[in-house]
């Protein structure tokens, strides 16, 4: 319970505030004193692990953060990209897992509305929207109704305030049945000039709240988010927010607006923590203080106190500092659009976030402590002990399919590959009329108005893989993010990333964000896309079982000239079919382990060679790039066998393939190994691709030949010398389509 | 034959963008003795039980189950026999 | 010919009809702020796609009440060009330029898809550079694209040849199944009588470039030029 | 100062597409004496009227022009001073 003015705190109060005994010695030695009840509050929050870091912050320093292409870093409210033309591009992902587990409509909703205005409040307008999320099985009622709730909630949102939503990705596992996950990325597209950061400069500079009134709503999110789930979290329902997608889309375009006019010195988003973070924030990284008198904040209920100002999490508010004397002006461009502004304190000089109701004071502590000097852990790490055994996979009792053609069709069917067309017919993807490649293809591609130029963009994390081996997992969901824009004629630019854990408290799920930290590093730095900025979810478990570490990539390229953009989908009858790169006797982690033999996460996750990597990528880009390619679709989960499949089935025609059985057929056809991406060239340039691809020293295999209505592979023996090919798979390409394309809807009903 | 009909409405402290909207409408129109508004919604349904109790209890389950979202919103209803 | 672009606060489509108008028929376009009380000066007024207020409490139903919308009804009324699209349409019912009403869809899902639209009636400004009974492809995204009317009105348009498109299958058929949100006689665009004001699902402002891999809703904007130009002359 | 509790509902002729999804669900549930759910909305309005027929007239256009469609549907309140 909150004190009433002058009564001492209650002793151990900060433990229910989330901070530690030593934290709270150091928030008293900071201060020079005890501190009273709302600056514990604000202490707490600002030191959350979800506001501060302060468990991944020594890991986050492996990512490579700089590159030619790079204009902002980590540190901002988003990250921004050159993409040339004094242009560039803004983006971010961020998670809101725990909201959408307790009200997955508003909890997802919600999400979409933060991540929205980290990108405009850079001066951005947000162009896009992807959706990373994870499930449980979809035989559970449970799950159907979380899932459902979440697409709702993201369509209900994204869809109002305008943005398409063009990609995303889908998983379900058991890992995630009470914990789902639910990321969002959104991209914004702005010129260098017009490029705005959270900074509180200026001395005497006013501070403005702007957009929606503060309610008691979202009290504690942040500590919330830095928790384990549990019974009690339902209790903790006021946590739960509701968005107004009408007042954010009046919002950013009343933000929009403002930043051009050139009023505005600073401006941020009240994200979690509200009134908290972006007011201590903004001061931190101008070196400067905040004045702020609470009782001029606009609210949306009566007797609200300076604790629940603060602390509230309220949607649609934004806070700004704009230049001494422009605030009138800068009022009446909110109330064009119906918004409120109101000044509520100013700029000083001392360093001090300083809160008054009236002229008490309420609060008082330097604005640098709640940032820079929160508590840092290097946690301590080791490997889990599951790892070894479920390493394991003795691949000679695992018998090889009979049936071929059976396999396949369950695995079109299985939710983790099938259409996920259920998902995004509900996002309006078209909205802006920018959306040149729409979803279904690797990556989405959208125009930029006025020039050659478009965007692609992805999201990608086998969390499977980074269970079996967050190292080669957080490795190969980088590589696969990079692979899947190339395939759309893209060049990789640049990462945000949001990294899904469990309780870091605990040395295996340490170890795992480490380890996962360290592989994505590794890629960053091998294909040239340096991290951005990004996002920490930790404590994704309830009951002691944490969620597979899934370690979300969000990535942007750049295609110059949209002439030469590429889809996945087979073109036309006679094209010829290669696979560059090569197929391994690997099995583990794969779908068809799952499928086929019920092995939900078995055996160690396919190789990663980044060098091999870098030059399929770097191969087929400028075989795209000189128009030698006609389609290309990378090989990801469902292997060889799945992808040529997708291929016929985005085409609507068919395909016969010749594939030597060096190895196993089974790990020939359904596989996952890496660094592999299916082209097809006209007839015609098939010798100029070939001598290209030579060049390149890239390995490749001639695959064979679109046409028909059918997918045909059949399977030579090594050296093709002796026997007639084994025909193991003859399937019509509308029976795929219809299992593929039903599956998700038809455990939906 | 019952019919309840069923009143579910958003918490208190929930935020009611619907019911901001109809307001500033309201006001807009030129109605500006209009104070609050909040929108919520208004089910009817046919329960065909034996009893009262067992009907009341039917839409009580109901309620909870699917029909509201204790999360963020409170639901009353009446039962009428016909 | 000028356009006028109705923006209300929560359009999210305006600009896109906007640059459909440039880039289609490099004619002069402007926005025109829901806050105005004139529609002055403009040859044809679109109301774009969009949550116009939210879409609080019915689709359109707050929107009809902005101060733009009196002079768009009385534009319409003196034989002025009025096409809504989507949430457009949608206002248009509410504001009574239209007969009938939207519904939920009736899957209850929001849905972006393509769809194909049977040209029912060729005749009318909009759709005058079609052949009647042609089959084309204009994507859908709603959730309150399910119309309704009564018996006797879905009889008036029909029988004055109103229903301007239905929802059919790409091969023609006006059928349940081609249908994506339950509206009624697969109704997904209807005019007034006197064939000035149009409302419909679709955007044809989304498929109105061969970039964006369709360009059939071009036409729609070809057949508003054309026939302007008929009427000037 | 009085508060009126307005209730709209699709007119009985008007499929309800609404209510039947909530039916088929209800059913799905095992409640199969459920006949027949309609969705409407609620509306609570607080109205600061100088009288019950001032209020109750006011209601009424309120109704007419704004919250319900009278295309498809129906209303009814109740007014009670507060
Ligand atoms: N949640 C989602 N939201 C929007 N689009 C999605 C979502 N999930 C999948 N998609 C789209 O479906 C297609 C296939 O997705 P996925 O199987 O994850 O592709 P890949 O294996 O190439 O990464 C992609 O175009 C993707 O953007
Ligand atoms: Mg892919």
């Amino acid at each position: 319970m909150e004190p009433r003015n002058n009564e001492g705190l209650k002793p151990g109060i900060w433990r229910e505030m989330g901070l530690t005994d030593a934290e709270f010695e150091k928030v008293k030695n900071i201060l020079g004193r005890e501190p009273n009840y709302v600056e514990l509050g604000i202490f707490a929050v600002m030191w959350s692990e979800h506001c501060s870091y302060k468990t991944s912050r020594p890991v986050l320093k492996f990512f490579p953060t700089r590159g030619e292409h790079i204009l902002q870093g980590p540190g901002e409210n988003a990250g921004i990209v050159d993409i040339g033309d004094g242009q560039a591009v803004v983006f971010k992902i961020e998670s809101h897992n725990h909201p959408s587990a307790i009200e997955p409509y508003q909890g997802a909703a919600t999400g979409v509305g933060g991540i929205l205005r980290d990108v405009f409040t850079m001066g951005a307008r947000p162009i896009a929207l992807l959706d990373s999320l994870r499930f449980g099985s979809l035989q559970n009622p449970r799950t159907r109704y979380l899932f459902g709730g979440v697409v709702s909630g993201i369509s209900g949102y994204g869809n109002c305030v305008g943005v398409p939503t063009v990609g995303g990705e889908v998983y379900f596992a058991p890992s995630y049945e009470e914990n789902p996950l639910v990321n969002v990325m959104c991209v914004g597209l702005i010129d260098h000039k017009d490029i705005k950061k959270g900074t509180a400069s200026g001395i005497g500079n006013p501070v403005m709240v702007v957009g929606a009134r503060t309610g008691r709503d979202g009290i504690h999110g942040a500590t919330f988010a830095s928790e384990e789930l549990s019974e009690e979290s339902a209790e903790k329902r006021p946590a739960v927010q509701v968005g107004d997608p009408f007042m954010e889309k009046l919002l950013l375009e009343a933000c929009l607006e403002v930043i051009k006019s050139g009023y505005v010195v600073g401006i941020q988003d009240m994200g979690a923590a509200g009134l908290t973070s972006s007011s201590c924030e903004m001061a931190s990284r101008a070196g400067t203080g905040i004045e702020m008198d609470l009782s001029l904040v606009p609210r949306r209920e009566e007797g609200m106190t300076p604790y629940e100002l603060m602390l509230s999490e309220s949607q649609e508010r934004m806070l700004v500092v704009v230049k001494k004397g422009t605030a009138e002006k800068v009022k009446e461009i909110f109330a064009r659009w119906d918004l409120e502004a109101v000044v509520v304190g100013r700029v000083t000089g001392d360093g001090m976030l300083r809160l008054t109701e009236g002229e008490q004071v309420v609060a008082e502590i330097p604005a640098q402590a709640l940032t820079d000097e929160a508590p840092v852990y290097e946690r301590p790490y080791s490997e889990p002990e599951y790892l070894s055994a479920v390493q394991e996979l003795p691949v000679a009792k695992i018998p090889q399919p009979v049936d071929y053609e059976r396999v396949l069709m369950d695995l079109l069917s299985s939710p983790n590959i099938a259409s996920k067309e259920w998902v995004y017919r509900q996002y309006d993807h078209m909205v802006g009329t920018n959306t040149v490649v729409r979803p279904g293809s690797d990556a989405a591609v959208l125009r930029v108005k006025g020039t050659k130029k478009g965007i692609a963009l992805t999201t990608d994390c086998n969390g499977r893989y980074c269970y079996l081996d967050p190292y080669t997992g957080g490795m190969i969901a980088v590589a696969e993010a990079a692979r899947n824009l190339v395939c759309a004629g893209a060049k990789p630019l640049a990462v945000t990333n949001c990294l899904n854990f469990g309780n870091p408290e605990k040395p295996a799920v340490m170890w795992q964000f480490r380890r996962a930290v360290e592989g994505m590093s590794e890629a960053c730095r091998s294909l040239n896309t340096p991290v951005t900025g990004g996002n920490v979810s930790f404590y994704n478990e309830t009951r002691e079982t944490a969620v597979y570490p899934t370690p979300t990539v969000g990535m942007v390229g750049l295609i110059e000239d949209l002439d030469y953009r590429c889809t996945q989908d087979f073109k036309d009858e006679g094209d010829i079919i290669i696979m560059v790169g090569e197929t391994r006797m690997e099995l583990g982690g794969s779908e068809y382990l799952r499928v086929a033999h019920g092995l939900e996460a078995k055996g160690r996750p396919p190789k990663m060679d980044l060098e091999l990597e870098k030059k399929v990528q770097q191969a087929v880009l400028e075989s795209i790039k000189r128009g030698l390619v006609k389609s290309a679709h990378d090989c990801s989960e469902g292997g060889l066998a799945v992808a040529l499949a997708e291929s016929c089935i985005s085409g609507g025609i068919g395909a016969e393939i010749y594939s030597v059985e060096n190895i196993r057929g089974d790990a020939l056809l359904f596989g996952e190994s890496q660094s592999r991406i299916i082209i097809t060239t006209a007839e015609n340039n098939v010798a100029e691709l070939i001598r290209y691809l030579t060049v390149m020293e890239v390995p490749f295999t001639r695959l064979g030949t679109v046409g028909g209505r059918e997918l045909k592979i059949n399977l030579l023996d090594p050296g093709c010398a002796a026997g007639r090919p084994r025909a193991v798979i003859n399937l019509p390409v509308s029976e795929m389509e219809k299992r593929w394309r039903g599956a998700i809807e038809c455990l939906m009903k | 034959m019952y019919q309840a009909k069923i009143y579910i409405t958003l918490r208190q402290s929930v935020l009611d963008p619907q019911g901001s909207a109809v307001t500033r409408s309201l006001h807009a129109m030129g109605y500006e003795n209009i104070k609050d508004v909040r929108v919520g919604r208004y089910l009817v349904v046919e329960v065909d039980a034996a009893g009262r109790e067992a009907a009341e209890e039917q839409v009580h389950d109901m309620c909870k189950k699917l029909l509201a979202n204790p999360v963020i919103e409170d639901y009353t209803f009446e039962l009428v026999e016909v | 010919m000028k356009f006028g672009v109705v923006v209300f606060p929560g359009s999210n489509c305006d600009a896109d009809c906007f640059n459909a108008v440039k880039a289609v028929l490099d004619q002069p376009v402007e926005y025109i702020w829901h806050k105005s009380n004139s529609v002055e000066g403009f040859d044809c007024i679109i109301l774009p796609g969009g949550f116009s207020y939210g879409d609080y409490l019915r689709a359109g139903a707050i929107a009809r009440f902005s101060p733009v919308m009196e002079a768009v009804i009385e534009f319409a009324h003196r034989g002025g060009l009025v096409i809504g699209i989507c949430n457009g349409f949608q206002v248009l019912l509410e504001a009574g330029l239209l007969p009938g009403a939207m519904r939920r869809n009736d899957s209850l899902q929001f849905i972006c898809d393509d769809t194909y639209l049977k040209v029912e009636n060729a005749d009318t400004a909009f759709t005058a550079l079609w052949q009647p009974g042609q089959v084309i492809k204009i994507p859908v995204a709603h959730g309150d694209g399910n119309y309704y009317c009564d018996e006797n009105t879905l009889k008036e348009l029909q029988q004055n040849n109103q229903v301007v498109f239905r929802y059919c299958s790409p091969a023609g058929e006006v059928t349940a199944q081609a249908n994506p949100n339950g509206s009624i006689d697969n109704i997904a665009g209807v005019c007034n009588k006197q064939g000035n004001v149009l409302g419909m699902m679709p955007h044809p402002e989304r498929c109105a470039e061969k970039i964006l891999g369709n360009d059939d809703g071009a036409m729609l904007f070809k057949s508003i030029l054309a026939a302007w130009q008929r009427r000037v002359k």
